[in-house]
């Protein structure tokens, strides 16, 4: 690819990320503001890719573009007159709020942005000035072939730095269950329709099978428990959008068992490995392709439901005794 | 000849894309703009895979390429439909 | 140092300081909430756009497995956050 | 053939610069989800086009879940909320 048009397609996308930035936060309206936050993420997925970030793209396509935007409208549409989206008082109040917040106030916080923007601009042209900084991305590659994957993202994640992303899984599973504590799901969605409908009988089948492949292919590919489970989260969410309530999530018991998965084979890995004699998360060579795979696995359903559960917004609610509603299929 | 074909598909699917977003952005009303966006999204991607495809090496990056057009195509209607939808039932509110 | 890294990098300077701006200074929940996810998009277009080598060089993986992870964390807050205000506001009304 | 993907490439990042222009403008918000769709195929085409480019082939996977999620949004945007339904 010849550098003038790579130059030229750097600088369409990047002033397209500015301006849909710029835009998503300039706006005072709530629901403009998300559609552009939607397509913003849409624009970023397009930039990871043409930054040679393909595990991230895939994260992003999923997550930004797709996930993050439903839970955001489906946040603004329950309460479109409540604080939330400020629509909460009459028009006059809102405007003396607004001005209220004065305008040195305004000019300090922005220009404290901008000294924050200089800082790392000027942080990141010293690291640019010392030249790259491979030592990591070297011990990566020459520890590759013991890690058990050739993807060597998923190597990080599952061996290299597996601490880091047990304690990930952690941070997850506290917030859902702050989530899960803080009340009942949102108001589901009425069945959108035969036209949707007919969309989502074969789609949520096609998005189950793609996780399955991204889990397997992430070994020795961009892809992964996270991109998987992403993908996974975002089946459950059409099937909610399509008015299916509890968004083929199990209920009771089974489904603590799921969100907790990803921790708890974590744990149970691990500490055979140290019952083993090994160090704790130190996979036997030889082992360390199955292990990962096992550990993903548990990891991506967890994960899934984890995002799933964002979506709702709480509390699953079973189906039976309210207002009479039949669910379909 | 197989390049010839394959820049053909690739350059009509192009222009499809950029017929659909001037039109996108010059039609008057959402209605008419919903009819524009149709043909980028069907024609125009779908010629763009099926150049893209005489390329494939392989019967599964083909399959996906196809599978890629489909969900577009399925998308693009379903939400063409669910869109008009809202708008008509915003008009007879207001 | 490549020019594309460069662009990208001071982008996401950018992209940060507009996130924090809006995050310091809406007034609106949900504003504040989109701005600090801006915000982070910001700091993973610097984090990728270092870990990028050029055309043709595998690029450093670390960084991706961060933003990789950060992506996930991030919208998963994002969602405790809303299920707080929702809590919060039903208090309100109730009360 | 690689100056021919370059090229149309560029031309498919200028539709998707032409439906952000809707995307900002509206006026409606139908309008925007419309021009957001847009974006979403736009991507797709581009990132088919780039994993050629930039040889890699993972691209195509990105394009797939771009392809398969492209409507959610707008199911997101329009799904009418259960019990109360007063949009």
């Amino acid at each position: 690819m010849n550098t003038t048009a790579v130059h030229v397609l750097d600088i369409l996308l990047i002033i397209s990320l500015l301006s849909l930035a710029a835009a998503a936060l300039l706006t005072s309206d709530a629901r403009r503001s998300v559609i552009l936050f939607m397509a913003f993420g849409l624009v970023l997925a397009v930039a990871w890719g043409r930054l040679h970030a393909p595990d991230v793209a895939l994260a992003e396509a999923a997550i930004g573009a797709g996930l993050s935007g439903a839970l955001l409208l489906a946040a603004l549409r329950e309460q479109p007159r409540r604080a939330l989206s400020g629509d909460a008082k009459p028009v006059r109040e809102r405007e003396r709020e607004r001005t209220s917040i004065d305008v040195t106030l305004q000019l300090t916080v922005t220009l404290l942005c901008v000294a924050v923007a200089a800082l790392l601009v000027w942080a990141l042209a010293e690291a640019f000035d010392r030249g790259p900084q491979d030592t990591l991305a070297q011990a990566v590659s020459e520890t590759l072939a013991a890690s058990g994957v050739s993807n060597p993202v998923t190597a990080i994640l599952l061996n290299f730095r597996a601490y880091d992303t047990l304690l990930e899984l952690a941070v997850l599973l506290t917030a859902v269950l702050g989530i899960l504590a803080l009340g009942p799901a949102r108001p589901g969605y009425q069945a959108a329709g035969p036209v949707f409908d007919s969309l989502v009988r074969w789609l949520v089948p096609v998005l189950i099978l793609t996780a399955g492949y991204l889990l397997w292919v992430g070994a020795h590919a961009p892809g992964g428990a996270f991109q998987a489970g992403a993908t996974l989260a975002a089946a459950a969410v059409v099937l909610r959008l399509a008015g299916h309530r509890t968004a083929g999530l199990p209920a009771g018991q089974t489904l603590h068992l799921v969100i907790a998965a990803g921790v708890g084979m974590f744990l149970l890995v691990g500490l055979s490995l140290l019952v083993l004699g090994r160090p704790f998360l130190g996979y036997p060579p030889a082992w360390a392709g199955g292990l990962i795979l096992l550990i993903e696995s548990a990891a991506m359903l967890a994960i899934a439901a984890t995002l799933v559960l964002a979506f709702l917004g709480g509390r699953p609610q079973p189906a039976a005794g309210l207002s009479g509603e039949k669910r379909q299929c | 000849m197989i390049d010839a074909m394959s820049s053909l598909l690739i350059v009509s699917g192009l222009a499809f894309y950029l017929a659909g977003s001037i039109g996108l952005l010059r039609l008057p009303d959402l209605y008419s703009r919903l009819h524009a966006l149709t043909k980028a999204d069907n024609l125009g991607l779908g010629l763009l895979t099926a150049g893209l495809a005489l390329h494939a090496q392989d019967l599964f990056v083909t399959l996906k390429l196809v599978l890629i057009w489909l969900a577009v195509l399925a998308a693009s209607a379903a939400s063409a439909h669910l869109i008009a939808q809202h708008a008509r039932r915003r008009e007879k509110q207001s | 140092m490549l020019t594309a890294q460069w662009l990208y990098a001071m982008t996401g300077c950018l992209i940060v300081a507009l996130g924090l701006r809006t995050a310091l200074l809406h007034a609106v929940l949900l504003h504040r909430l989109i701005g600090v996810n801006v915000m982070g998009a910001g700091v993973f277009l610097m984090l990728i756009a270092v870990a990028y080598r050029g055309p043709g060089v595998a690029p450093d993986p670390v960084p991706h497995a961060l933003v990789l992870t950060g992506i996930v964390v991030a919208v998963s807050a994002t969602a405790l956050v809303l299920a707080l205000a929702r809590r919060l506001t039903g208090e309100q009304d109730n009360g | 053939m690689s100056e021919l993907l370059t090229v149309s490439a560029l031309g498919l990042m200028l539709s998707l610069f032409l439906g952000l222009l809707r995307v900002v403008r509206g006026p409606s918000t139908g309008d925007r989800m419309l021009a957001t769709q847009l974006i979403g195929t736009a991507g797709v085409g581009l990132l088919l086009l780039l994993s050629l480019l930039l040889k890699q082939t993972a691209l195509i996977d990105v394009a797939l879940i771009l392809a398969l999620l492209a409507a959610v949004a707008a199911a997101a945007f329009t799904g009418q909320q259960r019990e109360t339904g007063d949009d």
